[in-house]
């Protein structure tokens, strides 16, 4: 082989435990498939789909039937061509799965291949979120796989690892819990536009990238500082100040939309049944004390209330005086009215995962300020998910309030499960408003970006109106790195192609 | 010797039982499991119960415990269910890492301990005696982490002599093995440096008043020879069954360690499939340990004949 | 000097200071005594008189810091021994002196082979080829008569019976020929024949090698068996000395005429047979194998007891006397049933209770009572000696104050403060508490009391009081007593027949007088010729 | 008459009891004597927490985040400002609660366990492969695996460290009971027709104590260790409980930005589990010369 082999020696946020993207929303096991597998269509920077796997496309006049033909040069690992069967069956699969495709799906007439190459989509109605769905950035990523894997159950992992994507996947060197390998694709064709976001070309510049998982911070912290690894995704902000003034080392922030901090009331049971004790509740979250306490530095947050990320389109400030300008009197005169008779209020805090324990206490501190009984639950973040799966009293294993966040990338547009108002099909917390649930579903069909905004604001508007969840705030994370690696992209999923070690 | 040697083995069948047992209801009665962990943030109710009953979750738990147990019989620990990959391969990839760390822990701290112990036994009652004392009972009351955390600071930050985490197998060049093993080694031995001087030094202490020790010194043997030829020996049982149960701590210690040194070993996977909620690796981990436990005990006892003639099975 | 009779031992005006606090200010004080070449002196005296610190000394062997010799020479051979370096101590010791112990069964280092522990001897004094050394190792072996010493030298000391293995001991004792053997109690812990067999073995090893011998023991049968010359010891000081036929025919000392006044004669007594009193303990057909039930092990059966036949009636002693692990103490056992034999009888006052259970077996408890050995561990550390004799009777429904005033009584009885009821055990002696343990046994008012080496533990003189309590609490309650022993001395004194155990059978039995003047049974014989000092009467003399 | 001499041979008896304890214990073992009155600081200071110029350890203050040790704060604060001072104050009261807890949690359970087990030949066998069976399961990991499994809170923390503690607890208990009920005086007892509970109580029981009593004090130490170390691996006592487990697991991160996080704690931790070893030590060797010899 050449004289050095590069290797690109990372830590990623998180272990890889289980490598379908699909199978599981994980942000690691997504960022995992972009290493392995490719997508039809990918966001770029200003959050516009564009083409990736696919070539040209075209849509009939009635926006019913959309017609995708692939790029030339598309190989599987295994070398096989990339068939539009393939990418047929592998939209199903992910159509079964993630909340956007099964929105595509129910307006879906058909799927089909034409040929080898061309993939016609036919509508049952107008729907304006095709290409953002099919390009959708983060979880569940509509990765392409061949079709012998993408015929698996979606509720079953898929066996091997064979994807088109610009990295392969090293089985044998992968040690769960620790280590992950991806070699360089040589036979990857990637496109000719620069890389913006997910689009655009992935030009792998380093033979090899190891992902070794640190479980400790302190310990994955002095690695970097001791040239052990190369490239430290997620440090603690905290560690942040430490790592940037040691030599040789750079720290900036990639993800420019950030995470959203959400506190999810259980609108079945009560106190939060009563909208106006969950106004009251958010109306003493000031976001400051939130990321002051969870966040720590503030080169790392900013207060945002627009439910949607700041700095994206659909941005507003519909309704949201509330979660801005209410404060701890607000919230008082609001739990007065509201004859909130002193049930306590079950907050399922998180040990494991410091920023949403963080985001507890704080809570916790807040309710009781306004005047309220916190009973305050540790657990991990296991027991947390199986937890707030029940919509059981508190007393038979029920909650009341949870914590978590959301990446900006996630919750661009109503279509996010977390802004949903059906208590049905809805996220946990089960927000029960039919004008919400209205503006939602209208929101695809939109004409144009005008209407997807007054939709958008329409949501929002509701959102808060139903004290849907308290908002707290954006948080950035930093990565750090070596300063021999260069070409990071920024993007609100971290990618690997384009990066170098010098 | 082979008769014993079979029986006990067949008698830690009813012990593996009661450990599988336990293992399995604990997993099964508490509240949280693999489904809504694996069904993620997006997933609804439904979802997850899709989920559970996938993985087999819904069935009763007499019908899980069952198939458990007959998996187990054909020797097979089961599918993590998150990476999918037989329980079997996860143990294989990390075994070698928890075993050199175990080795090298025992090693270290039975060649430092014993004659720590034997020394502060023979000058029992003065100045080394109270050191050797004073620094096994410290040695018990520090954290591991802190120790760890202390140690990477002063020796891989401060002076750069040593790499701050991770581990390189002995097969791949001894150097960069030892230079990534000593930290942790040093980390986790200081208990067990602390537990076997405590225990040599008892014994050896006892044995000193034999009356064999006596005839020894009424032979004319030198005080030495008495110390290492008559004294070590016979306190020899004692210490081999406290380096036994030490397993037992040693599993607990690789666990945090492990984390510490970022070493991918046994202890770690099997926090992380406890907080994970991955039965088969939990259940299988632990099964393994205790079988490990068992076993060692049983090599210990094959030991006892080693050193002592008097023991025979 | 001629050097026939210059002293190899010669111990001047000897101090030893205990630690502060001990009971008395010196272990030993002011002791003089010699020992010269061909001569066996044997130091006698009670427990605690300072025998072995005195030996210790010798050897230089006391231990660091907590004894020292303050004052006085220890001449061996001229050269004096407190003023030796420790390294020329250990130079001297195993080669010019030796020392043997007296429990074999703790004296040799159980993991080393008994070849190699006779061999470093060797290996420590002599420059001696590996070869030399092994030829030497058999050559002392067989001197000891150690059967097939090739063999044997790669055996383990636990694989040898205790008598061999103070025959190993001796063995490496006399290795390198030393000028002086002492030897502290070395035949106590040996069954009777063996013992005699070590006692001869010691004095033929003193004829032929003119070895000087400090012998060490409380046993004045031993004294008599063996020695030239004794001396006498009480509380650390030397209280007399002299040939030893002198001594013992006629003593000086007061204490020495105690000493030998109770030593108990060989001879029976005449005691009135009870013949016509009724029968209150039987056994017939009693048998225990103990089952050594193991889930690792094959299982392993001792046949402890077997068919054993025995009768006990009112007023009457019965003794057995055997060997160790002849099953003595398994008869008792059974009989009060601690255990549950294997199969036989036992009938109290004609009741059955061999196979009661545990409910029925309860209130059949109060007739047999029984009185251990160890009258240290006898009585539970924690209670006071008052709550160990009422419990029994309290079990019984007797009322607290009722139970209160028979204790006060029982102790007046065994010649104890009844005010020293609420002490503990500990702040009694070795012989207050057997009289305790008597008490409490009385306390049930019994049947049948059992005596299990109730008197062995104890110095001859403290014995010698509780036979006379025994004796009177046997005619005082017309009690039935099984008394067993292995010292056919007190079995003489107190029984009034004697069976005799061997291997778990019972091989003689008769009135006392009849087996000590005619034993029938060859073993009964055998164990009688190894008494020692059995030739010799001891006197009884008068100690104001 | 006799009675007053009674009386005063009593009182001397006392005194001289306790003469004899200030010059057996005291003297002899001075450690014991610095390990007691540590403990007992450390146990006064956790009764009167809120006196001893403490704020309220749970008060976030993120404007205070991460400040040193200084006037304001004696110990400096933590990552949300809260007051490292106080919350290691407070936490005394967690880490000796389940220290004490699992020690005398353990010890009772494991005493009826191993009685029963020493006495009763029938249950042995099976009690005996149960305890084998939770022994060889590695303490650590069942408690953390309880303590996950169960949601984290006071008692399942103190549960999950009890529980591994207690058949090394019965071991100890019934060997004793196997050596003991060959003591003469037990069987002296039984021949006296004492009844079993009467037996175990009076005479079996006392014997176990002092031996209890110092393994009490190792299963105190070791709980107090663990319960940290299950703060580290993020299942320790629940984060809004001060403890110095979970002061120090919650300041793991920061030992090289805000070492003091982790310092105050650590040194307490140590300090105690240091003095009630010390404590222990001293017990064993004048309750127990025995198992002083055998330890
Ligand atoms: N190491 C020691 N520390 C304190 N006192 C001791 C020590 N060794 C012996 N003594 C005391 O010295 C005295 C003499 O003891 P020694 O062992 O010589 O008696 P003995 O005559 O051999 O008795 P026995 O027949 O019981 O062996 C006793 O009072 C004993 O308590
Ligand atoms: N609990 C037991 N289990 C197994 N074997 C035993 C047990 N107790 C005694 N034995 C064996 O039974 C035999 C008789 O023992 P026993 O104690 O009755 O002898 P003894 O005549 O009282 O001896 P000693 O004079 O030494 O007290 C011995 O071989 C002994 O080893
Ligand atoms: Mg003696
Ligand atoms: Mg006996």
């Amino acid at each position: 082989p050449a004289a050095a082999e590069k290797v690109l020696r990372v830590i990623p946020h998180a272990d890889l435990k289980n490598i379908d993207p699909i199978w599981t929303t994980a942000y690691i096991t997504r960022n995992h498939g972009y290493m392995v597998y490719d997508t039809l269509f990918a966001m770029d920077a200003n959050l516009k789909p564009q083409p990736q796997m696919v070539d040209t496309w075209s849509v009939s006049d009635d926006q019913l039937t959309w017609t995708f033909k692939l790029r030339d040069g598309l190989k599987w690992h295994d070398g096989a061509p990339v068939t539009a069967a393939d990418c047929v069956a592998s939209l199903n699969r992910w159509g079964k799965r993630d909340g956007m495709g099964q929105a595509l799906m129910n307006v879906m007439d058909s799927l089909s291949a034409a040929d080898d190459k061309t993939i016609v989509m036919k509508l049952k109605q107008p729907y304006g979120l095709v290409l953002e769905s099919i390009g959708k950035i983060s979880s569940n990523v509509p990765f392409m796989m061949p079709k012998r894997f993408a015929e698996t159950d979606p509720f079953e992992q898929v066996t091997d690892m064979i994807g088109s994507g610009p990295f392969k996947f090293s089985k044998d060197e992968w040690v769960p819990g620790s280590k992950v390998v991806y070699l360089k694709n040589e036979d990857y064709v990637p496109r000719s536009e620069p890389p913006s976001y997910a689009a655009g070309g992935k030009v792998v510049k380093v033979d090899r990238v190891e992902w070794v998982y640190f479980p400790d911070q302190t310990t994955a912290m002095n690695a970097l500082i001791n040239n052990e690894v190369d490239y430290f995704e997620q440090p603690a902000n905290d560690l942040a100040p430490i790592l940037a003034n040691s030599p040789g080392i750079v720290v900036e922030v990639n993800d420019p939309v950030g995470n959203m901090g959400f506190a999810r009331f259980n609108h079945l049971l009560p106190p939060f049944d009563n909208v106006k004790v969950r106004r009251a509740a958010m109306a003493a979250m000031k976001q400051e004390d939130y990321l002051l306490a969870a966040v720590g530095l503030p080169e790392y947050f900013s207060t945002c209330y627009s439910v949607f990320p700041c700095g994206t389109p659909l941005e507003s400030t519909a309704g949201s005086e509330i979660v801005k300008s209410a404060g701890v009197e607000e919230g008082k005169k609001l739990l007065a009215e509201s004859g909130y008779d002193g049930t306590p209020v079950v907050i399922m805090q998180p040990t494991d995962i410091p920023v949403l324990s963080a985001f507890s206490l704080v809570t916790a501190e807040k309710l009781r300020k306004i005047g309220m009984k916190v009973d305050m639950q540790a657990m991990d973040w296991s027991t947390l998910t199986s937890r707030r799966a029940k919509r059981d009293p508190v007393k038979d294993g029920g909650w009341n309030i949870f914590h978590t966040w959301w990446i900006g990338a996630d919750v661009l547009n109503p279509m996010a499960i977390a802004y949903s108002g059906d208590p049905a099909k809805g996220w946990f917390g089960w927000p029960s408003d039919a004008d919400l649930e209205r503006a939602r579903t209208a929101f695809p069909l939109a004409k144009n970006v005008a209407e997807q905004k007054v939709l958008a604001t329409k949501v929002q508007d509701r959102l808060y109106a139903i004290g849907s969840h308290g908002n707290l705030g954006a948080f950035f994370t930093p990565v750090a790195y070596r300063d021999n690696v260069k070409g990071l992209i920024k993007s609100p999923v971290q990618f690997f192609w384009n990066i170098s070690v010098e | 010797m082979f008769s014993f040697i079979a029986k006990r083995i067949v008698a830690t069948i009813p012990v593996m039982g009661v450990v599988a047992l336990f293992v399995f209801l604990m997993l099964r009665l508490s509240p949280g499991d693999p489904a809504s962990v694996i069904a993620g943030d997006y997933a609804t109710a439904a979802d997850i119960e899709r989920i559970r009953e996938q993985l087999g979750l819904s069935d009763p738990i007499v019908v899980q415990f069952g198939n458990w147990i007959w998996q187990l019989m054909r020797a097979d620990l089961g599918i993590s269910i998150f990476s999918n990959l037989p329980v079997t391969t996860l143990i294989a990839q990390r075994l070698e890492p928890t075993l050199m760390l175990s080795l090298t822990t025992l090693t270290f701290s039975v060649l430092v301990a014993v004659p720590l112990g034997a020394l502060a036994a023979w000058k029992a009652g003065t100045w080394i005696d109270r050191a050797v004392m004073i620094f096994a009972v410290a040695g018990f009351s520090l954290p591991v982490f802190v120790l760890g955390y202390a140690l990477i600071y002063e020796f891989s930050l401060a002076l750069q002599w040593l790499p701050v985490q991770g581990y390189k197998s002995p097969f791949d060049g001894l150097l960069p093995f030892l230079r990534h093993i000593i930290l942790p080694t040093v980390t986790l031995s200081v208990i067990f440096i602390a537990l076997f001087a405590r225990i040599t030094r008892a014994s050896v202490l006892e044995v000193l008043e034999e009356d064999y020790i006596r005839t020894a010194r009424a032979k004319g043997q030198t005080e030495r020879k008495v110390l290492l030829g008559h004294a070590l020996r016979n306190a020899a049982v004692p210490i081999v069954t406290v380096i036994g149960l030490g397993i037992a701590l040693l599993i607990g210690g690789v666990v945090v360690t492990e984390s510490v040194y970022n070493i991918p070993g046994l202890g770690r996977l099997v926090v992380d499939a406890i907080l994970k909620r991955d039965y088969p690796i939990i259940q299988g981990l632990i099964l393994m340990f205790s079988f490990v436990y068992i076993l060692v005990n049983l090599m210990i006892d094959i030991v006892y004949t080693l050193i002592d003639p008097r023991i025979r099975y | 000097m001629d050097q026939t009779t210059q002293p190899v031992l010669d111990i001047r005006g000897l101090t030893v200071r205990l630690p502060i606090r001990a009971d008395r200010e010196n272990a030993i004080e002011d002791v003089s005594f010699s020992v010269l070449p061909h001569e066996i002196l044997c130091v006698v005296g009670e427990s605690g008189s300072g025998k072995s610190v005195t030996a210790h000394t010798v050897m230089g062997l006391l231990p660091p810091k907590q004894l020292t010799a303050t004052a006085g020479q220890v001449l061996l051979q001229g050269d004096d021994l407190l003023k030796k370096t420790p390294g020329e101590m250990r130079a001297l010791r195993g080669a010019r002196m030796s020392m043997i112990f007296q429990e074999p069964m703790t004296a040799l280092n159980p993991l080393m082979s008994i070849g190699d522990q006779i061999e470093e001897i060797l290996q420590i004094h002599t420059e001696m080829s590996a070869r030399e050394r092994l030829a030497r190792v058999i050559e002392v072996m067989e001197a000891v008569k150690l059967p097939e010493p090739e063999r044997l030298v790669h055996s383990y000391p636990h694989q040898l019976s205790g008598g061999q293995r103070q025959r190993v001991m001796i063995a490496g004792a006399l290795a390198l020929e030393p000028a002086l053997l002492i030897a502290d109690e070395p035949t106590t812990a040996l069954d009777v024949t063996t013992q005699a067999q070590i006692l001869k073995l010691i004095k033929d090893i003193q004829r032929t090698h003119g070895t000087a011998v400090l012998f060490i023991t409380h046993d004045f049968g031993v004294v008599a068996e063996i020695a030239d010359r004794v001396v006498v010891m009480q509380h650390g000081l030397v209280v007399e000395q002299g040939e030893a036929k002198a001594v013992l025919r006629n003593p000086q000392h007061p204490y020495t005429r105690m000493l030998i006044s109770a030593v108990p004669s060989m001879t029976p007594p005449a005691r009135p047979p009870k013949a016509d009193a009724p029968v209150v303990l039987e056994t017939q057909d009693l048998c225990k194998t103990y089952r050594d039930r193991s889930l690792f092990r094959a299982a392993r059966e001792t046949r402890a007891a077997h068919n054993v036949e025995l009768s006990v009636r009112r007023g009457e002693t019965l003794g057995i006397v055997g060997e160790s692990g002849s099953g003595k103490s398994t008869v008792a056992r059974c009989i009060v049933r601690l255990i549950s034999p294997t199969s036989g009888q036992i009938l109290i006052d004609g009741h059955d209770i061999a196979g009661l259970s545990a409910s029925r077996l309860r209130e059949n408890r109060r007739l047999v009572q029984i009185v251990f050995q160890d009258p240290y561990r006898s009585l539970n550390p924690r209670r006071s000696v008052g709550a160990s004799i009422v419990e029994g009777p309290m079990n019984f429904g007797v009322g607290k104050a009722e139970a209160q005033t028979r204790a006060r009584d029982l102790m007046k009885l065994v010649d104890l403060d009844p005010n020293s009821l609420d002490r503990f055990p500990h702040q009694f002696s070795g012989g207050q508490r057997q009289r305790i343990c008597i008490a409490r046994a009385l306390a049930m008012e019994p049947d049948v009391l059992i005596a299990d080496e109730a008197v062995s533990a104890l110095d001859v003189s403290v014995q010698a009081q509780v036979l006379e309590l025994l004796d009177d609490v046997r005619k005082r309650f017309n009690l039935a007593i099984l008394f067993i022993t292995h010292d056919l001395r007190v079995a003489a004194q107190i029984c009034d027949r004697i069976a005799v155990m061997y291997k778990g059978e019972i091989v003689e039995r008769g009135p006392a007088a009849e087996v000590f003047r005619a034993p029938s049974h060859e073993y009964t014989q055998a164990l009688f010729n190894a008494a020692p000092g059995r030739d010799f009467e001891f006197g009884s003399f008068a100690t104001a | 008459m006799s009675a007053i001499a009674d009386r005063d041979a009593n009182r001397s008896g006392l005194r001289e009891r306790l003469a004899e304890f200030r010059r057996n214990v005291l003297s002899r073992h001075p450690t014991m004597a610095i390990g007691g009155v540590l403990l007992i600081l450390m146990i006064l200071g956790a009764v009167f927490a809120p006196l001893l110029f403490t704020v309220d350890p749970i008060a976030l203050n993120p404007i205070q985040r991460l400040r040193g040790p200084g006037a304001a704060q004696w110990f400096g604060t933590d990552m949300f400002g809260r007051d490292i001072y106080s919350r290691t104050i407070y936490g005394t009261r967690i880490s000796l609660f389940v220290g004490l807890a699992a020690a005398v949690l353990s010890i009772a359970i494991g005493l009826v366990i191993g009685l029963l087990a020493g006495y009763v030949r029938l249950l042995d066998t099976i009690l005996m492969r149960v305890m084998d069976g939770l022994m060889a399961i590695p303490g650590i990991l069942l408690a953390i695996a309880l303590v996950s499994l169960s949601g984290a809170s006071l008692v399942t923390v103190t549960v999950a460290i009890t529980i591994p503690e207690i058949p090394r607890v019965v071991r100890l208990v019934r060997a004793i009971v196997l050596s003991v009920r060959e003591e003469p005086y037990v069987e002296a007892a039984v021949a006296a027709g004492t009844r079993l509970p009467l037996i175990l109580i009076r005479h079996i029981l006392p014997n176990t104590i002092p031996p209890l009593i110092v393994q009490a004090t190792y299963v105190c130490a070791s709980a107090m260790l663990t319960e940290s170390i299950l703060g580290f691996l993020g299942a320790g006592t629940p984060p809004e409980i001060p403890s110095w487990g979970n002061i120090m697991a919650e300041g793991r991160t920061y030992f090289q930005i805000a070492p003091w996080i982790i310092f105050f704690p650590g040194a307490l931790l140590a300090l105690t589990v240091l003095a009630v070893n010390v404590l222990g030590d001293g017990l064993r060797d004048t309750l127990d010369p025995r198992i002083a010899k055998k330890m």
